[in-house]
């Protein structure tokens, strides 16, 4: 059978579903890989570098052509719309937003993975492509913070003086938010971090960061499901003061499905020294910041927040490259010689497959 | 009289292992104090003085108890005095965190 | 043989001696030993009295008592500084006390065992040897005489030739049973003690002042087998071999092997540790340190350049903690411009994860430092010469430093006497408050981190 | 009184015997010192051939032949799980000889001082005890008995009726001398030994076959009173002090106070430690652990989220280092998903500075997983639990782990025995390769960093 | 007798100092070494024996010579085996500079 | 005296020579302090700090009004202009740069200090901004890469494959070099170094990197004296290889009052992995790339080269508040009872004064 791997559809998309390496793998495995020309251009793997590790590099979007297309950003409609029955793909494909597309790959019988959706359970983890993604986000959301802010992270006592280390606060302790303490805690700044689960704290100080202990009570389980307006109300009201007292706020906090909480206002923002960053993560989702927008720098006061859009594309290379291994262990999973055949009885595969012979298999919310 | 070697290899034996892992700053207090021990000399110049009849035996034997006692309780006092660095030893506190420490550094 | 309530009581004394030096060897333990020791002296004393002074007893009680009030002023009155000198003194009251006693006793008993005789003529012998010496050590380090090396012409032809006599006189004494023969061994031992300590350098007398006292526990030993008295062996003994142990311990502790002392004595190869203009270096051992640091209440680790060359970070942060787990209060001082470039230490200590609020800047630092008990320069040296403080003429005058000359002791570990990044030479090494800790700083912290925690 | 030189050799076995037990007790001496106490040995029992086989030479070579012949083939083949019960039988052996040996010394002298009655009941009584005890122990361990506690009906009341019979008799020989009441008090001696091990669990074993080689230790000490002879009242007074400290050595790391297993036996309050279905957990001290990885050729740490937790990083790196010191190659396995976010233990070790050369993936380390002397599983769980890989119905199933059940020995550190983040029970915490070491994992870190050290 | 004494005294004190300090997995080993040298009752039972005249003094001088030997060559040959781990242990190699270490790691 | 703190007069200069923590300094010492409205804008010190700390906030540039200007950028000639004679200017002069900057300086008999002729002895620590600021730059060169490498710089072992740790190579070990060693060690990067001087090779290892031995002579001495073209031509060729083994170039070669050497091609860096980034921070002043050109990012093939300038105003308010505390140490070193009255015997002070009473006391390059 043949896998596809289109040049990403969407704007501002640099990572590319597939790369020579993941290529080679496929290939062993007993498939045929189409890779669009100039699908790893951001990525910096060349036609030649695909070519070379057996790919079959050609002009158009594979769509028609292959039997299984894997992406980053899901098609477009009008991609999608060239899809055959029992054709499969997989992408992010963000079941929320895109209705149109959904109801065309339902039409055309698709069989559409979206990672997403996928369970987080341990047999998942090599296909996880939300946590792999949020590895480069918490990473890639220091050093955002890091070159917008006008100081210093870690502390320095110099002949001119002292400069004491910046203080960083991180909302919501997920997989990016933990990246982000560990990545703060390594440039020396001082990082405190709260979350309303009540594992993260333990995790929080496996990181050598001090956790927030705000009188809210905590939740268990791996998601944190949707708080009510008073909880959030008090929970602004207690860590206004820790926002307050630092110079880098990274907000991170997210309910899967659901618009993200909102953490911290404009009011809290000016009484934050002046010059301190604000990142946040949560913008595409609705923003954990008030003011926040995606992909904009909106100065509150003097207080820059910028909101992130596609966080892990501005990182291509290793970002494709762990996406690209995500992808290829899934194709794995359902791959048996040289066919893919997806067991929808399997807890992960069943899990994360939105649309099947012209069903839809989830409700959209 | 193999028995005196038996217990003088013995007593040797046990004065080597139990300094043998003494620390330097030590070593003073330790030698004053072995001192004051040899100061039981003393025993013996009471004992030969007890027995002793002749005016130079109970002479030498009375010089000797007065010269084994400067050494015992000069000894004895001596050392202790050396040791009075060794008393103001406080209880541990509880380890702190070195990773959780990392908090408020005011400008 | 004497009744067995006494043996059993000098058994009792013996034990108490052994485990008042197994006290005597750890820090937590050693006063606790010394009273024990005591105790167990007073014991055997008292046994002694009662059983064995048949005649004369009031007279030995005043003559204890007379050695209680020469003894103990001396003992409470002397100078911290000047105690080596009077432990000098006791050792050689001692061993004149051991060959009076044999000599005493010889005059009582001239014609006893073979055993006896040559237990009698050690005694004396050694006893004699160990005065003499004592008493010369004592005169160098009071300075009544000078403190270097005395050379006799032909000292060491001299030393030999007496040593031959005393042999034959011990010989004969041995075979003559002649007790004017014995005094002219206790004769020859004197002069024989003269001899050995003359040649000894400053530096060497507390060596010399060990092995006397080693000397004397032997003496003891063979006059317990005179007086065929057990606890008069046992405590000798303990103390001739702990003695023996102790001596080559501080030897190797001040990097001279014994036999050099020894003989190098008699060679007078040893002179005391100075440098050129009467400076001298204090060179302590890691177990030095490691007391001083245990036992401190606060301690201020000053890292420079060298912990960096080193990479002794992660020790160095390591020794603090388990010195905070002993109760002691542990700061770093932060200095700006110590190590090669702007936050060298910061960057440092960051990787070992000191924590923040450990570094202290020097304004924190300085006004508090007198009551620092210890300051550890841990590889750092421009950053505390007080030459920059002091000097106009020094090429480093006018930058700040930590002031740490005024604190109680301060140890520096670095490799050698070089100086720093300024070329500048530093006036602190040669303090009498500094010890110096050679080496490597990353060696010698790990080094110090096992042995704080054995104190 | 013996010849001098007979005394001379005696001692010097003795001396020999000490610096055995001396070797004996450091792990690098340990072979030489048993070598020298052999030595020691044969040195005495020449000397004693010589010098006292006065009749009887060629019965006693045969005697002696017969023992050699059966001694060595018995230690030579038994399995090394097996040898606990092989010491006990030679424990026994040597505690039947001492009272074989008093006895024929009473028949031959029956009216003796009373010292020499007393040492002769003694070592007849404990000789007894010792020699069937022991027996008791072998049958034990040999699995020819039960190994659980064996409870007589009104055991203990037995016990202290069968001591009190004892008590008399011995009272009775030293006040009549007859060797008839003598052989008696042998045989409550052999039921007092038996009752002492019955109701001894299999766990405490090994520890009353410690006190039982104390007792004989002792007795042999006696016996030497029985003889006069320094060098058994030496060298079993040496056993049986150091048997004695032993014991409650032993006692200490198996977290049992002696008292408790000496009365706690009578109780039958000793059960072997077993979890409910029979899985059985083996807890190690740190000092077990020590030497396993300070003796290792090669070490394997495989780092997890409670490595983390403690924040024991500096530690663990830190212990590598002192191991790697020794010539131990030490290697780190790094799990894709150890900790709680990707990378989890790359951003740990990288704070401790560990060396990136050192970090092996799972294919690096898995194939050559064989070889590796010591897996030590630092707050790790999910990710070397064999049912990932075992069993389909796990719900870890599918995920790769590390294979440390191929390893030859897993040092698990952890603070319990419960599940890491999937809440999966690991069977590898039961495998017999496995041993725990409870507790925090900085905690037992920095105490094992001690105790490798010293091993 | 009290010299005895003073020697059972100081050997207990040598037999405690000695062993103090050791690890738990020479607990067995040295157990067993120290089985073996009280196989030293072998002494004992040569010198009964060598004077014994009597046929049952004899015998039961032979019997305890017999399981004297036993105790004695059994322990310290299988005191040896168990310490035969021991053997193998190498010199220790230079200290590797774990900052220097940080080198080419390939991808 | 009046101390003048202008706002700077040059183009994409963010700094400012004085804040209010040294304003209150400078009044502590009897100064009296004019602050241009606006100066402290992108350090975000307002107006109104100034005026907490008791500074006179005026309008225009305080020449002609106060007796000492201090900036960080020089005047611009007009500006020198309005200056009367005795009076004192404290800046980055530049010498070399501005001729006709000096000629007005001269003929108005101003005194003007340059910070950069400081001479670099151990009391003249505390007045180093040449030393202050290249920390700042040595720091900021590590973020600038890092967040144009499309790649992370530390080592991750992930359920999708294990990203190796970035590879950085620092061209030159002075005080902004050896800060770039120490960043990128701490974000997690295996960081080798090279520099002429003898005394670098331990100055690296003792930041924990691995200092590249090459067979090239070595030079003593503080600062690197300029080396032949052959010499040049032999370090790159030995570099080549390494610099093709790297993720990440940072150079910051320099030999004061010289063009910097060249020391990497355009070849070179055709070696590099794609994606590689090379920064330079020597590019002002001639450039270690031969590339690189300041304030640009020039792709070369697939490597992209940023050409540093004026870094330290990437981070204004801590660049600014060391620059500041060298200033104030500066005049403190200079004020006498209120007055400052400069002592040229002072071998630091005649270090860096460049003209007085009318003489020009340096050679210009
Ligand atoms: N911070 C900056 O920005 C900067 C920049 C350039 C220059 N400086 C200058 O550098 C100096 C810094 O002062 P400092 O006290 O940190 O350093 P320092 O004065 O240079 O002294 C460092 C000491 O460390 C010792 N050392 C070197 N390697 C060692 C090792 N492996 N183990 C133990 N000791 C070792 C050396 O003595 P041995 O050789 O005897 O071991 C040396 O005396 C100042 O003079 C400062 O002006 C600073
Ligand atoms: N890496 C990722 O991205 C990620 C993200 C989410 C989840 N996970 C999951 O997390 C697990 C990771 O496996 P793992 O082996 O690292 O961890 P684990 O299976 O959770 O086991 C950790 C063990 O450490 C012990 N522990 C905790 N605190 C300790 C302390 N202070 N001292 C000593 N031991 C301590 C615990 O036992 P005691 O309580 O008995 O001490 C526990 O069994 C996997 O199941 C993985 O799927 C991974
Ligand atoms: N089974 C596995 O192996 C595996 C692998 C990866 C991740 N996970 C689990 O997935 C979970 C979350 O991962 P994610 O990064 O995708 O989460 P996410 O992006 O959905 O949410 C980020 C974080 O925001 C927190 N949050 C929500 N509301 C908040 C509020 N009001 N204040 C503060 N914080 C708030 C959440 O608790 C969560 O930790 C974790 O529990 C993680 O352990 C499991
Ligand atoms: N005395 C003090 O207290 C003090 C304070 C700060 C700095 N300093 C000294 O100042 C000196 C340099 O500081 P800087 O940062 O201003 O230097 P710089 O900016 O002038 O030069 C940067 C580095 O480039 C190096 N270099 C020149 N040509 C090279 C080549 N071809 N290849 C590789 N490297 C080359 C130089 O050796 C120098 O280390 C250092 O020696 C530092 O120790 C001293």
């Amino acid at each position: 059978m043949r896998v596809g791997i289109p040049v990403e559809a969407r704007p501002a998309e640099r990572r590319v579903a597939g790369l020579p390496e993941t290529v080679t793998t496929l290939i062993g495995a007993g498939l045929t890989v189409d890779v669009q020309a100039g699908a790893g251009r951001h990525a910096h793997a060349s036609d030649a570098a695909y070519r070379a590790a057996g790919a079959n590099v050609i002009a158009d979007h594979p769509a028609g052509q292959s039997d299984v297309i894997v992406s980053v950003q899901p098609p477009t409609p009008e991609q999608a719309a060239a899809l055959r029955e029992g054709d499969i793909t997989i992408s992010f494909l963000q079941p929320s937003g895109e209705r149109e597309l959904i109801d065309v790959l339902v039409a055309n019988k698709v069989t559409a993975f979206s990672l997403d959706l996928l369970p987080r359970v341990t047999r998942a983890q090599s296909v996880d492509a939300l946590s792999s993604q949020a590895l480069v986000a918490g990473y890639r959301a220091v050093m955002e913070a890091a070159s917008r802010l006008p100081k210093f992270l870690p502390m320095f006592t110099t002949a001119a003086g002292t400069i004491p280390p910046a203080k960083v606060l991180v909302l919501g302790a997920g997989v990016a938010g933990l990246q982000a303490i560990a990545t703060a805690r390594r440039l020396g700044a001082v990082v405190e971090a709260y979350d309303v689960r009540a594992a993260a704290k333990e995790e929080v100080k496996s990181l050598g960061a001090r956790f927030l202990e705000l009188d809210l009570e905590t939740q268990q389980g791996v998601y944190a499901e949707a708080q009510s307006e008073t909880f959030l109300e008090r929970q602004r009201e207690l860590i206004a003061e820790r926002v307050a007292a630092s110079d880098v706020v990274i907000s991170t906090a997210a309910i899967p499905g659901r618009k993200a909480p909102v953490l911290v206002t404009n009011d809290m923002l000016k009484a934050m020294p002046p010059g301190s960053v604000v990142v946040d993560l949560a913008a595409e989702s609705g923003g954990n910041v008030t003011a926040s927008s995606p992909g904009e720098e909106i100065w509150v006061g003097e207080v820059l927040v910028y909101g992130a859009k596609n966080m892990p594309s501005s990182m291509p290379v290793h970002a494709s490259r762990l996406y690209a291994r995500n992808v290829a262990n899934l194709l794995m999973m359902m791959t048996k010689d040289g066919q893919v055949v997806p067991d929808l009885t399997d807890e992960v595969l069943a899990g994360c497959c939105l649309t099947h012979a012209g069903e839809l298999r989830r409700e959209l919310p | 009289m193999i028995d005196l070697l038996t217990i003088f290899v013995l007593a040797v034996f046990v004065g080597f292992e139990v300094v043998s892992k003494v620390s330097t700053i030590l070593h003073t207090p330790l030698m004053s104090g072995a001192n004051a021990i040899h100061g039981v000399i003393l025993v013996g110049a009471i004992l030969i003085t007890g027995r002793a009849e002749h005016a130079l035996e109970i002479t030498l034997g009375l010089f000797a108890v007065f010269l084994a006692t400067v050494n015992v309780v000069g000894g004895f006092v001596v050392t202790d005095r050396m040791l009075e660095m060794f008393k103001g030893h406080r209880t541990a506190k509880p380890v702190k965190s070195a990773a959780n420490g990392h908090k408020e550094v005011g400008e | 043989m004497s009744p067995t309530w006494v043996q059993l009581a000098y058994l009792v004394a013996a034990l108490c001696f052994v485990l008042a030096l197994k006290g005597l060897s750890t820090p937590k333990y050693a006063r606790a030993g010394n009273l024990l020791g005591a105790a167990g002296m007073a014991l055997a004393v008292v046994t002694a009295y009662v059983h064995g002074a048949v005649h004369n007893g009031l007279l030995i009680l005043l003559a204890v008592a007379a050695g209680v009030v020469v003894g103990i002023p001396a003992a409470r009155s002397v100078k911290m500084t000047a105690i080596p000198q009077m432990v000098a003194l006791f050792n050689g009251v001692g061993g004149a006390a051991a060959a009076l006693v044999a000599l005493t006793e010889f005059l009582a008993v001239p014609h006893g065992s073979v055993l006896f005789q040559v237990a009698t003529v050690l005694t004396v012998l050694i006893g004699s040897v160990s005065f003499s010496g004592s008493v010369v050590t004592f005169l160098k380090l009071q300075e009544i005489m000078t403190t270097r090396p005395v050379l006799l012409p032909a000292g060491q032809l001299l030393g030999l030739g007496v040593a031959a006599v005393s042999a034959l006189l011990a010989l004969s004494v041995v075979l003559t049973g002649s007790s004017v023969l014995l005094v002219l061994l206790a004769l020859a031992g004197l002069a024989l003690g003269v001899l050995f300590v003359l040649p000894v350098g400053g530096a060497d007398v507390p060596i010399a002042i060990s092995l006397l006292n080693a000397f004397t526990g032997l003496a003891v030993a063979a006059s317990g087998y005179v007086l065929a008295n057990t606890l008069l062996i046992v405590a000798g003994t303990l103390v001739g071999a702990s003695g023996t142990i102790l001596t080559r311990l501080m030897a190797q502790a001040m990097g001279r092997p014994l036999t050099n002392i020894l003989f190098g004595a008699f060679k007078a190869t040893s002179v005391a540790a100075a440098t050129d203009e009467q400076r001298t270096v204090r060179a302590g051992t890691v177990d030095d340190v490691a007391i001083m640091l245990g036992y401190a209440h606060s301690v201020l680790v000053v890292p420079g350049y060298g912990l960096a060359v080193a990479q002794g970070q992660h020790a160095a942060r390591e020794l603090a903690q388990v010195l905070e787990q002993r109760g002691v209060t542990v700061h770093y001082g932060i200095h700006p411009v110590a190590g090669r470039m702007p936050g060298h230490m910061n960057v440092l200590l960051a990787e070992a994860d000191v924590p923040y609020e450990h570094l202290k800047e020097l304004d924190d630092v300085n006004p508090g430092i007198g009551s620092v008990d210890v300051v550890l320069v841990v590889g750092a040296n421009d950053v505390v010469n007080p030459g920059a403080r002091d000097e106009p003429s020094s090429p480093i005058y006018g930058m700040p430093i930590f002031d740490v000359d005024r604190a109680k002791a301060v140890v520096f570990m670095k490799r050698s006497m070089r100086p720093g990044f300024a070329g500048v030479d530093n006036s602190l090494l040669y303090n009498p408050k500094t010890t110096m800790l050679f080496g490597d700083a990353k060696e010698s912290l790990t080094k110090l981190l096992a042995a704080v925690k054995q104190v």
